[in-house]
Order: structure tokens, then C-alpha cells, then sequence
């Protein structure tokens, strides 16, 4: 298995793909800067509460939460993806220092998954109101269906 | 004095018709029919619709509407626009709150009118629940035609004198309690809320 | 009490510059410009005496003719200068992200076309290529389908590119324009509605290829179409590009540096105008756009008024791309012929119980797609848009994530708009074209 | 001069300067006129449904759900019913006993008329419809299956035109659903629609025929 | 030279009373008509501009639009918003709308003025100019009263205690200050040509085309007044103050019902006195077209002038609307700009020129001196205008470098 600044590497239908720690989190993502991937195009996370078993390399201990980062280098015209595995209620480093254009990205996973960031300026609710219960992407938040309005119902 | 009772309770509409003011209410009902200015109320996709229903190809300003007032206090008709979120219904209701009577309400698309195909914790399950609405236009979004349909309906009902006092709110959005009844042998509608 | 405070409604808000750490004014003003906080501090006191504040915070939006929807911006002004502005947003947060989840791949695509409701079918695009890349099927699309999205995501391109023509006319005055632009836009949707049945919202290019074929006659229909879009963007150049307030109101207004644009993640023409030519459609290509000959247009100053001529010329590109689509659009299949994906045809299902129990089958449940997670991105009309899927092997995605190029760009806003007038910041949210229903998803 | 070859573009769009009026006059029929007309609609074109019935008067839908389960918007409500021996409703063994669409939450994607293996589910190109109150805009199967003669049952609150009842089947029949090329053109239904059915639109070669001609651009 | 109206010298009978009632009334109902007329022009013309119909429901061809307007505006329910300073809130409007009626006191709207009639028609057997007043101080009176309405824009954004208005008031104030004086400047050639303040001196004084104050002032001044009143009057492209996109509505954002049905009328109708009085001082007014000894002939009695006088008034109105239609809007910094750094100077310089012209004819100065006085006028101007320019650019630098916007 290939290491990446001492991270294990994947691949995923062809896309690069690199698994960190939450301790290797934020000095990978500096190596990689610094490895030319100037843009962080993206970040979110994913909640693998009700799909626990899913494929990881070795080393890489499944956890609750996952925080996934593309990451682009606009002169080598590349991407690769970071996965950090986080339990519920650990918070991770922000990237606001590296890549000041996530601000928003990791307000709005703290706004739906209530992954706490480390050293973000600026940590509030971004899409939801500030006094909403909850955190609505979890896999334990309910979508809040309401039955659909029909003349003659039997459901 | 049964008339003036009448007037102290009712306002213009409790005069009783005579010549006049049959004439005065039949000009001011007229001249609200020709003259409804709308508040841009735009949210979403719908927006867009609203926007070239007022462009040339539909042309809205037939109906003297091309007037979109920015300012809530000179509008006459918000057409709620758009999905309407929990963080934007007290907005809703505040920019309703600032127009000034007599003032409509067309609710356009469904995700307005019900939250359409959004039926989750973000979306209002129709604007009903904020605020009384005069007219539902459906699609996703509605086509500008149907949104003239929707105007010229409810352009309609202040013409025939429908619709000349506030209706109050109906609080009856989408998620009216409906009783899961056994289906009868022969389909009996069920009646919704009433107004 | 003075007007701050009246208005500073905690937590989301732009908070009041006396009660202000230096660290927040440092988000605000100078994390692009890596100020240090020492700095940021003085920044803070330099200016203005918060015992004397001259200031005003005003709210624009999330009701204003000129937020393209339902933004919130505060400001605080000086007289009618800009010193900080805060975007807020979430007005229009629709949950699609959660609502994805339930819907299994064949309907999602009912779901993020209403994301970006300016360019729908680059959003169909990006999620079908996903799922298509989760089904390991993305080279066997047949070659029909693959020019008739790319077709498609031109012609909408031009349409989301006039509809910014007619707001950024609208917003800097120029009422006539408006109108011009809707009305081209216009065509280009009576053609959309002509394939797709439906002006906006189309879930027409869904996982595995597109849902019909082209109509009969579509060639003169786009022609037609062409024919008229380009002389009118000569009128536009006429009516807006050379007219000497258009250009005072735009040139060097929400002007945004190189290494600002990287630094913030703004793609599209709000990374282009900055002399970057970064373009996925040429630079990471998809469909098959690396066949095709186009040029990306770059600004160099990075002001509003390249973007703009960015987007006018970018129109005049789609203009050319989709000539060259049009001849070389091959015929054949134009949805994959996979019977785990794509419906069987109508006539089979009488005459084979298989076919019929395909077709309930994808209609009720769906297809499953392998277990996995992509991020695919491709360039639309206003920057990468990228779509994260993750499958657990069902039919509907356990996660779907939208990478949504207006949400990252209006972070751009507070560094653009900073020391320009109340005027200038209505210029510079036009000029970033955000999309309100992408950006809160 | 930059500054004044504006006004002769914003001048000569007039009518009176050899510019084009564009706008089509619909006004919601409410004040019929002349002028008050819809544009033609493509036939494509997804508008309010309706639910055919086979030429001897049977209905087409079978009540199998597909529609009610592939609604993205859950829009549709469903309950089949074994057909009475005696006096079926429709040819197969059941039928949609309760058919209701709300239109308040449909978003008019054509998912349901593609799912349906009958053709009983399909659009007409009626878009011009409001409705004061919740009720109205839940249609049940009384008002969504069409009349004896085929045609779409009017409302009053919608606004039909000549030609919105035609072509109903029109998404259906455009093109193979399958997106095979080689099954372009054929319909591949065993019943026909009683009113209104649309021819199926041409194969590829005739689709892609070169351009016949150009509208000159009016300016 | 003072064309006093005949109908107030020597006694005054119950008679020529009866005339100026007459008179005050049909202006002010065709005024307030006029106007009607003028917002469905602008909504319809400006329709055909953008391949639109334009209003076409109230009345034949919409007619009725701004009448329906009115009445459903008189019909809503009116609002003094909590914080407004009650008083100056109700008082504005009609601050804004009164001097608009005023100011068109003292246009001609039409007479005779061939053959030195200066502008006497025969009215029920009185001798009458044809408009209500004409004081010798015409034109002083109407600047003055066009600067009034500014107060009633300023006022109604101050007093409405909410921000956007204040923001637009605080705009109007500076918008209509310096455009004042351009277009001060500008009028005050026209004294010193017709010698005279009085509108119908003025009028009287334009014969021919050649006299024509357009033509004989030289086009400059003309078009200077032409942007200045486009500036004072709020119209696009100088629409700061209610710019909708920015402000919300500007000044009137607070307001509702009938007092907003006032600002409404009030900018129709400035627009239409402006225009009036833009023909009055540079197109002759209700002078027919005459070249040399040929004159454009139409024969309406005593209303021949208000014939000539409507057409030239159409024609600006259209000039409006064209605007309004074809530019972008200014931004603050750059009308201000327009304002003290283009059109003051050169309408100060053309004004400089045109007095010396004037003193050099009075003193008897052979066409060579002139010429040669002009020259050196010429060089004198174009050197203050270079060293203006040195200045404004030295003082931008500066301010670049002191990082402040004004």
C-alpha cells in the first residue's frame, strides 16, 4: 500500500484518494499544499452511521463521521480527495489558515453534521436559523416528512 | 342609525348600495382589478418565471403590473415566488405584514403552495401557514401563462367584489391534520379545512 | 441608542465594529491579504473611533430588487461607503442534500436540477455523470447522448449567460437591457421546452444518457436560434459594452487579485477574470469537449466589468461550440443499452415477462449502484460545479454532496466590495451571478 | 459615439421604427378578446394528466402503483380493486379504484407517464390553470379520466384551448423511452387512445435531415 | 422691456378677474390631465422600446392606466410609519407636488407672438397672454420653485426614521445642489441675450429658427440644461435618489397610498414643466418654425401657439423616456463628478464667452477684434481647463493614496 507523507492512499473509481487521521489532518494538508494543490475546491462530510462497513485501506479505522476534502492543483490539473474519520463530537483543525475559501464550506458542515472546527473565525450556523435544534444531514435526523394531502386517504 | 352602525363595523362595504357609492365601490374594485402592483417577492426557480412573465415575450404590463414595487408599502399583490424556508417565513410574514391594505396574495408553484416535491424539515409545507393566500398557481415552476392565469383569477375575484376585504389566514398549509379513515365503499370526498 | 446596535441581531449578523475582536475583523477584511491580527487590530481603530461611530449597518436583502434573490448582505457604511460586508445566507436552504437521500438515482434527477435553477441541466449533467462513474459506466454512454448534453449544456449556458446580461443590466439601471435579455433567453427555453416538454426543471439527462431523443427539425430550430442570439450580442456590445457610464460603473469596481480568487476557491468567471485560464471543459474535460475547438476567455483585471465581458463572450464560445455540435451530432442509441439501468423498450414489455418485470422493477426501486464515493466536477455556466456521491450499494445515494460553485464565489463579496459604494456593491453581486438556490441548496 | 449608438438600438426596437413586437397576447381568459390567445405548444409539452380510457370505454389504468411509486413529489394516491367480472372497469384483472393527483405538490417531471406500462396516465398540454382553495387542486379520478368521447373533462378553473386536449400522448410517443435508436418511431402499445393519440415522431435520419431553412432574423 | 399682461393693466374688472380664474383652472386640470397622459406615454413608449405592448387593459389602449393607478392609490390604506417625524412626513409631499403646479405658472403655453403681437390673444374679448402669470422675474421664480421640490424629496427621506430613504435624501440633497448651479449657469446666458427674466421676453425674442436661444446661445448651454434638468428632475439616468436597485425605492420608500400617489404625480409632473420650460428658453416656445421668411403654417385661431408649444414639449418627453430606456445609471461619485467637474466649468466658460461676445458688440468692436478676442478667450479657457484637470487628477492621486473615496 502506497503512503502518502506517511497517509495511506486510495483509489476510488479512479480518483486519488488519501486517508488521514484527524492528528495527520492538518500537517497533510499543509505537506500538500505545499505539494502545489493550491485550491481546496471542496469540502463536506458524510455521516456513516447506518452503512458502518464500508471499504477502507488498512490502518484506517472506521468512525462515525467522515470529512472529505478535494483538493485541486490548478498548474498540474489534478485531484485528490482527503478523508478524515472523526467520532461524534470530535472537533477537527480548520483549513481557514491554508485555504481561507473553506470558511463557509466548514460552517456549513458544523451547520449540518455539528463537526466543531478548531480555530475557525467565524463558527455559527450558516444555512440554517441560529436557534434550529439539531443538525439536519445526520443520520439521525429525521427528514421531517408530512403526509401528502389527498381527498380520500388510506396510508 | 342602522346605517351608520353599519359603517362604523364594516367600513365602506357597509353602506348599503345606492347610486353612488354602488358606482364609487364599482370604480374602486375596477381600478384595483387594472392597477395591482406586485411585490417582488422572488425566492427561487419561480422568480425566474415571474421575471419573464414580465419580460416581452408575456408581457404582465398588459395588466398595468410591470410596476414591481420594491417597497412592500406601495405593493398590492405579493406573489410569493419560490420555496419558502423556516428561516425566510418570518420575513414572509414581515414583508406581508408591511403591505398595506387591501393586499393579495398569489402563491406560485407548488413549492409555494405546499412545499412540492420538498416535503423536509426546511421547506414551509405551503405559505398558507404564514400567510392567507388568495390564489394557488401550480407547476414547477408555473409557465408565465399560468401565472397570468393565476393574476387574471384572482384579478377576477376583486372585480366581482370577492375579495375586497383581508381574508384572515387560514393557517391551512400542507400540514392540515387529515383523519386516516377507512375508505367507504363509495368515494365520499373528505373536506379539508374550510376557510 | 444608535443604529447598530438596533440592528445586530447576534449570532449570524456582522457584528458591531466596537464590540468587534480583532480576529473576526480579520475575516472580514484581510484573510486573503494573510494580514496578521496585530494589524487587522489597528485596522479595526484606524479608520473609524467607535466611541464616535460614524457608522451605519444596513441590511440589504433578504427582500431587495438587487440580491438575485433571497442574499442578505450587511453592510456598514460610511456615508455611502462600503467598509465591511457580511453575505448571510440560508434563505432559501431547501434541505436537497437530505431529500437526495430519499430519492433513489433515476429521480434525483427531479431533485438537483432545482439546485441551480439558472442552468439545470448542467446540474442533470454533473449528478448522471457521477452516478455513471459509480456504475462504471462512463465510457459505454452512447456517443448521441454524450453531443446531445453537451449540446444541451451549451444552449444553457447561453441561456444563463443572458439571463446575467439582463440582471446586471437591471441592477446598473439599464432597464432596457433586462428585457433584451429575457428575450433571447427566451428562445433558447422555447426550445428546451420543445425537447425536454418543460421550460425549466427539465430531468432531462438523467444516469446512463438522456431521457428522449431530439425533435424533429432541431437542427433549424437551434439554427434559428443562433442566428438571432448573435447579432443581438452585437447590440448588446453597442447598447452596454461601449457606452461610457456602462464602463465607469463597472471598470475597476470589485476588483479581486489572482491569488484572492485561488485563495477563496472561486471558479468560473470569477477566478477567469483574474487572467486564470481555468477552464474544466478544456483543462479536466469531460463529454467530449476535448474534440471540440473553443477558446476560454480571460479577463485581466479582475474587475466587474471583465466578468462581464467574460460572460458575453462566453456566449459568443457556446455560440461556436454548439455550430460544431451541430455537425457532427452522430445518430444512434442516446441512452445506454443496459438493462440494469435503462428501461426496456415499450414494445418489449408485451411480448417478454422480462422486460415487464425490468420495467417495474427500475420504476419502482430503481437500479443499484455499487458500493463507493466520487466527486465529479464539471464547469458551469458559473464555475465548477461538482457532485460527491457516496453509494452503500442500494438505489439511493447514501450521501449526496453538491460542490456549488455560487456558494464558494459569494465569499468573494466582502473582498470585492470593500471601500466601494453602495452603488458598487449592487454592481459586484451581479457581476458574481450568484444563484440563490445553489448556493443554500 | 459610444454614448449615443445606444439610443438608436433602444429606438429602432419600436414598432413604428421596424422593430418586433414580440409579446403574445394571453390574458387568462378572463376578458376574451381577439387577441386572447395561447401560443401553440409543443407537443411535448408536460401539462395537467389525464386518464385515458380505451376506445370501447374501458379503462386503461390497471391500478399497479407505478406512478404513485416513482413520484418523486408523492403527489400521486393509488388503491387498486379486483374489476368486478360482471361489469370491469378495465380489460385487466384490476383497476385504479382511487386515483387522486394533488396538484399542489405535482412537479409535472413525466416520471409517472413514463412508468406506466398501459398508457393509461399521460399529459395534455393544459398548463393555464389557479385554483382559489387547497380543494380544488386535488384531483380525483372523476375529474382526471376523460369523458365518453375521449376528451379531457374541463374544470372551470382551467382555461382550455383548442388543441390542449390533442396530443396527449405525446412525451410517450416522441421517442423510445429506451433510447434505442433501432425502436425510434415504432409506438409499441397494444391499445390505442380514443381521441387526441399522436402520431409517432419520425426516426433519427428524418430528425437529423439538414436544415430545410432559416427564418430570416426580423430587425 | 416688460410684456406685462394686458389683461392687468389699468383697471381690473370682475371680467379679467374671471379670465385668471378661468385661466388657473383649465391649467391646472389639464396639467393634472397631462400628466395622466404622460405616465401612460412613458409606460407605452417605453413598452414599444423593449418589444413590448405597454398597458392595454384599463380603457382603449390602456388609456385609463394612470387613472386606475390613482384611484386604487387614493383607495389603499395609508401609513405614518412609528418613527417618522409625523409632521414633516405629511408635509412633504406636498412639497414636492405644489412647486411642480407653480412652476408652471409662468410657461406660455401658447399666443400669438407674430407680427409683434408678443403673445396677446383675444379671450371672451379680453386681450390675454396665454398663461396664468408673467412676473417680470419669470425664470427666477420657476429655478426657485424647482429648487423647493428638492426639499420635499430631502424632507421625506429624512423624516421616514428608517435608513434607505435617509440614504436616498441624503443623496438628493447633494444631486440637486450642484446641479443647480449648471443649470443656473446655463439660464443666465439666455438673460444676457433676451435681457430679459420674463418668460414671454424670452419667448418673444426667438423669432426665427436663427433666434432660437438653442441656436443663438450657441447648442452648449442648451445641452447642459438639458442634463442638468435631467439630474434635478430624477430622472434616469440620474435616478440616484429612488434607484430602485440600491435603494429599495429611495425617498419614498415609507410611503403609501395617496402620498405616494403625490410623489408619483409630482415626478410626472415636473417632468412635464421641465420639459415646458426647456421649450420656453431655448425652442422658442409657442413659436412656430420659421426659417428666414418662411414659416411652418398651421391655422388654429388663437391656439396655434399651444399647438407648437405641445409638439416641442412631446418631443422632450420622448427625450425622457429614451433616457430612461437606453443608459445605465450613474453612480454617485461620477454625477457628482459630471456635475462640478464638467458641466459647471464649461457652462461657466461658455457663459464668460458669450458676456464678452456681448460687451465686445456693445462697444463697437470691428469683427477682427472680436475674432481675435474670441481667440484669445479660447486659449485662456483651455489653459483653466487644463490646469482644472491637473488638479483633479493630483487631488484623485492623493486620495488614492489616502485610501478615501472622496
Amino acid at each position: 500500500m502506497d503512503l502518502l507523507h506517511g497517509c495511506p492512499t486510495g483509489d476510488s473509481r479512479g480518483q486519488a484518494t488519501v486517508f488521514a487521521s484527524v492528528e495527520q489532518y492538518l500537517p497533510l494538508v499543509k505537506k500538500l499544499a505545499d505539494d502545489g494543490y493550491n485550491m481546496c475546491s471542496d469540502l463536506t462530510a458524510v455521516d456513516y452511521l447506518t452503512h458502518p462497513g464500508r471499504a477502507l485501506p488498512e490502518g484506517v479505522e472506521a468512525k462515525r463521521f467522515e470529512l472529505v476534502v478535494n483538493l485541486l492543483s490548478l498548474d498540474d490539473r489534478k485531484r485528490l480527495r482527503v478523508r478524515v474519520q472523526l467520532e461524534d463530537g470530535q472537533s477537527a483543525p480548520s483549513l481557514f489558515d491554508l485555504y481561507p475559501g473553506t470558511e463557509a464550506m466548514e460552517r456549513e458542515v458544523f451547520d449540518m453534521y455539528g463537526i466543531a472546527f478548531t480555530n475557525h473565525p467565524d463558527l455559527t450556523r450558516i444555512l440554517m436559523p441560529e436557534d434550529w435544534d439539531g443538525h439536519p444531514l445526520r443520520k439521525d435526523y429525521e427528514l421531517g416528512q408530512i403526509p401528502v394531502q389527498f381527498k380520500q386517504v388510506n396510508s | 342609525m342602522g346605517l351608520l352602525q353599519d359603517v362604523l363595523d364594516e367600513g365602506f362595504s357597509g353602506i348599503q348600495h345606492n347610486f353612488i357609492t354602488a358606482k364609487l365601490e364599482d370604480l374602486v374594485r375596477w381600478s384595483r382589478a387594472r392597477s395591482s402592483w406586485p411585490a417582488s417577492f422572488g425566492l427561487a426557480c419561480c422568480a425566474i418565471e415571474m421575471m419573464a412573465t414580465g419580460a416581452a415575450h408575456y408581457d404582465i404590463s398588459r395588466f398595468g403590473m410591470e410596476v414591481f414595487r420594491a417597497s412592500p408599502r406601495q405593493a398590492d399583490i405579493m406573489i410569493v415566488a419560490g420555496r419558502v424556508s423556516q428561516k425566510m417565513a418570518p420575513v414572509l410574514r414581515q414583508v406581508y405584514d408591511q403591505m398595506m391594505e387591501p393586499k393579495w396574495v398569489i402563491s406560485m408553484g407548488v413549492c409555494a403552495s405546499s412545499g412540492g416535491m420538498f416535503n423536509n424539515y426546511a421547506i414551509v409545507q405551503g405559505v398558507d401557514q404564514v400567510v392567507p393566500v388568495d390564489v394557488y398557481a401550480p407547476g414547477c415552476p408555473p409557465t408565465p401563462e399560468t401565472l397570468i392565469h393565476a393574476i387574471e383569477t384572482l384579478h377576477g375575484l376583486i372585480e366581482t367584489g370577492e375579495l375586497l376585504k383581508r381574508r384572515s389566514a387560514s393557517g391551512s398549509g400542507a400540514n392540515v391534520h387529515v383523519e386516516a379513515a377507512p375508505v367507504p365503499a363509495q368515494p365520499v370526498p373528505v373536506m379539508l379545512g374550510t376557510r | 441608542m444608535s443604529l447598530v446596535q438596533q440592528t445586530n441581531e447576534g449570532g449570524q449578523e456582522l457584528g458591531a465594529r466596537s464590540e468587534l475582536t480583532a480576529k473576526e475583523l480579520l475575516r472580514e477584511v484581510g484573510s486573503v491579504l494573510r494580514m496578521s491580527e496585530a494589524e487587522a487590530a489597528a485596522l479595526a481603530l484606524d479608520e473609524i473611533d467607535p466611541t464616535t461611530d460614524q457608522t451605519m449597518i444596513i441590511n440589504m436583502g433578504p427582500q431587495h430588487p438587487s440580491t438575485h434573490g433571497v442574499l442578505r448582505l450587511m453592510l456598514e457604511l460610511q456615508g455611502e461607503t462600503v467598509l465591511r460586508c457580511k453575505p448571510i445566507i440560508g434563505y432559501l436552504h431547501t434541505g436537497m442534500e437530505k431529500t437526495a437521500e430519499q430519492l433513489s438515482y433515476m429521480q434525483g434527477g427531479t431533485n438537483v436540477t432545482r439546485m441551480d435553477y439558472l442552468s439545470p441541466l448542467n446540474n442533470e449533467l454533473v449528478f448522471s455523470l457521477a452516478v455513471e462513474k459509480l456504475l462504471g459506466i462512463e465510457g459505454d454512454i452512447p456517443e448521441r447522448a454524450v453531443w446531445m448534453r453537451m449540446l444541451l449544456s451549451e444552449l444553457n449556458r447561453m441561456s444563463s449567460h443572458l439571463l446575467f446580461m439582463a440582471t446586471n443590466g437591471m441592477d446598473l439601471g439599464a432597464v432596457s437591457m433586462m428585457i433584451y435579455g429575457w428575450r433571447e433567453r427566451e428562445q433558447v427555453l422555447r426550445f428546451f421546452q420543445k425537447v425536454t416538454g418543460l421550460r425549466m426543471n427539465h430531468n432531462f439527462i438523467r444516469p446512463g444518457g438522456v431521457a428522449a431523443d431530439l425533435t424533429p427539425g432541431w437542427r433549424d430550430d437551434v439554427l434559428s436560434i443562433l442566428e438571432e442570439v448573435e447579432p443581438r450580442l452585437d447590440e448588446y456590445d453597442v447598447l452596454m459594452t461601449g457606452q461610457p457610464i456602462w464602463r465607469e460603473r463597472l471598470q475597476g469596481v470589485g476588483v479581486i487579485t489572482q491569488q484572492e480568487a485561488i485563495a477563496l476557491s472561486a471558479t468560473g468567471p470569477t477566478l477567469r477574470c483574474t487572467g486564470l485560464p481555468w477552464d474544466l471543459r478544456r483543462d479536466q474535460p469531460y463529454l467530449r469537449y476535448d474534440e471540440l475547438d473553443f477558446d476560454v476567455i480571460v479577463g485581466s483585471y479582475g474587475d466587474a466589468f471583465d466578468r462581464y465581458a467574460i460572460r458575453l463572450n462566453e456566449i459568443r464560445e457556446s455560440i461556436r461550440i454548439v455550430r460544431q455540435i451541430l455537425e457532427r451530432m452522430p445518430s444512434g442509441d442516446y441512452r445506454i443499452q443496459d438493462k440494469k439501468v435503462t428501461p426496456p423498450p415499450r414494445a418489449r414489455i408485451d411480448e417478454s415477462m422480462e422486460a415487464l418485470i425490468h420495467h417495474f422493477k427500475i420504476f419502482t426501486e430503481g437500479f443499484k449502484v455499487p458500493e463507493g464515493e466520487v466527486y465529479v466536477a464539471i464547469e458551469s455556466p458559473r464555475g465548477e460545479i461538482g457532485c460527491y456521491i457516496v453509494s452503500d450499494g442500494t438505489s439511493t445515494p447514501y450521501r449526496m454532496h453538491m460542490r456549488a460553485p455560487s456558494f464558494v464565489n459569494i465569499q468573494c463579496l466582502p473582498h470585492m466590495m470593500r471601500g466601494g459604494l453602495v452603488a458598487d456593491a449592487v454592481a459586484v453581486i451581479s457581476s458574481v451571478d450568484p444563484v440563490l438556490g445553489e448556493v443554500d441548496r | 459615439m459610444g454614448l449615443l449608438e445606444g439610443f438608436a438600438i433602444t429606438a429602432r426596437q419600436h414598432r413604428f421604427f421596424g422593430g418586433e413586437r414580440v409579446t403574445n397576447e394571453y390574458s387568462g381568459g378572463r376578458t376574451r378578446d381577439q387577441h386572447d390567445q395561447k401560443e401553440a405548444k409543443p407537443d411535448r409539452v408536460h401539462g395537467r394528466h389525464v386518464l385515458n380510457r380505451y376506445e370501447d370505454g374501458m379503462e386503461k389504468c390497471i391500478g399497479c402503483e407505478l406512478c404513485a411509486g416513482v413520484c418523486p413529489a408523492k403527489c400521486i394516491y393509488v388503491r387498486g380493486k379486483d374489476n368486478d367480472p360482471e361489469n370491469p372497469t378495465s380489460p385487466g384483472e384490476r383497476f385504479g379504484f382511487v386515483y387522486e393527483i394533488n396538484y399542489l405538490r405535482c412537479i409535472h417531471c413525466d416520471l409517472c407517464v413514463e412508468a406506466c406500462p398501459t398508457e393509461a396516465i399521460t399529459e395534455s398540454k393544459l398548463f393555464e390553470f389557479s385554483f382559489t382553495n387547497r380543494k380544488d387542486a386535488i384531483y380525483t379520478k372523476a375529474e382526471l379520466v376523460v369523458g365518453d368521447d375521449g376528451k379531457p373533462q374541463q374544470m372551470p378553473w382551467e382555461d382550455w384551448r383548442e388543441g390542449d386536449d390533442k396530443n396527449t400522448s405525446a412525451w410517450m410517443r416522441a421517442t423510445a423511452p429506451a433510447g434505442a435508436a433501432e425502436y425510434e418511431g415504432q409506438v409499441g402499445w397494444s391499445g390505442e387512445l380514443g381521441y387526441g393519440v399522436r402520431a409517432p415522431e419520425p426516426a433519427q435520419p428524418e430528425r437529423d435531415a439538414a436544415p430545410k431553412s432559416v427564418r430570416a432574423v426580423g430587425r | 422691456m416688460f410684456a406685462l399682461d394686458p389683461l392687468l393693466t389699468g383697471d381690473v374688472t370682475w371680467g379679467d378677474f374671471g379670465v385668471v380664474a378661468v385661466k388657473v383652472g383649465v391649467s391646472f386640470v389639464v396639467l393634472l390631465v397631462a400628466t395622466m397622459f404622460m405616465v401612460w406615454f412613458e409606460r407605452k413608449v417605453i413598452a414599444g422600446m423593449q418589444n413590448r405592448i405597454g398597458p392595454n387593459k384599463a380603457g382603449p389602449f390602456g388609456l385609463l392606466q394612470t387613472l386606475a393607478d390613482g384611484t386604487k392609490l387614493f383607495f389603499k390604506e395609508d401609513l405614518l410609519p412609528e418613527r417618522a417625524d409625523k409632521f414633516v412626513f405629511r408635509l412633504a409631499p406636498y412639497l414636492s407636488f405644489v412647486p411642480a403646479f407653480l412652476a408652471f405658472c409662468i410657461i406660455p403655453v401658447g399666443g400669438d407672438f407674430s407680427n409683434g403681437n408678443a403673445g396677446r390673444v383675444k379671450l371672451f374679448g379680453h386681450s390675454t397672454l396665454l398663461q396664468v402669470a408673467d412676473p417680470p422675474v419669470g425664470m427666477l421664480l420657476g429655478l426657485a420653485l424647482s429648487s423647493i421640490a428638492v426639499y420635499g424629496i430631502m424632507l421625506a427621506g429624512w423624516s421616514s426614521g428608517s435608513k434607505y430613504p435617509l440614504l436616498g435624501s441624503v443623496r438628493a440633497s447633494a444631486q440637486m445642489v450642484s446641479y443647480e448651479a449648471a443649470l443656473g449657469l446655463s439660464v443666465a446666458t439666455i438673460f444676457l441675450l433676451a435681457g430679459t427674466m420674463s418668460t414671454n421676453g424670452i419667448v418673444s425674442g426667438q423669432g426665427s429658427l436663427r433666434n432660437w436661444n438653442i441656436v443663438a446661445t450657441g447648442v452648449v448651454p442648451f445641452v447642459i440644461f438639458l442634463l442638468a434638468a435631467t439630474a434635478e428632475l430624477n430622472r434616469p439616468p440620474f435616478d440616484l435618489v429612488e434607484a430602485e436597485q440600491e435603494l429599495v425605492g429611495g425617498f419614498n420608500t415609507e410611503y403609501s397610498s395617496i402620498r405616494f400617489a403625490l410623489f408619483f404625480l409630482a415626478e410626472f409632473m415636473n417632468t412635464m414643466t421641465m420639459s415646458a420650460i426647456i421649450v420656453t428658453l431655448f425652442l422658442g416656445g409657442p413659436q412656430p418654425i420659421s426659417i428666414g421668411s418662411w414659416t411652418a403654417d398651421v391655422h388654429l385661431g388663437p391656439f396655434t401657439g399651444t399647438f407648437w408649444f405641445l409638439a416641442k414639449v412631446l418631443v422632450f418627453l420622448y427625450i425622457y423616456i429614451w433616457f430612461r430606456a437606453t443608459l445605465p445609471r450613474l453612480r454617485y461619485d461620477q454625477l457628482m463628478d459630471l456635475g462640478w467637474k464638467i458641466l459647471i466649468p464649461i457652462a461657466l466658460a461658455w457663459f464668460m464667452a458669450l458676456a464678452g461676445l456681448k460687451v465686445a458688440q456693445n462697444a463697437g468692436w470691428s469683427g477682427g477684434a472680436q475674432a481675435l478676442g474670441m481667440v484669445v478667450g479660447a486659449a485662456i479657457i483651455f489653459a483653466c481647463f487644463g490646469l482644472l484637470r491637473m488638479a483633479t487628477k493630483v487631488s484623485a492621486r492623493v486620495r488614492a493614496e489616502e485610501g478615501a473615496m472622496f
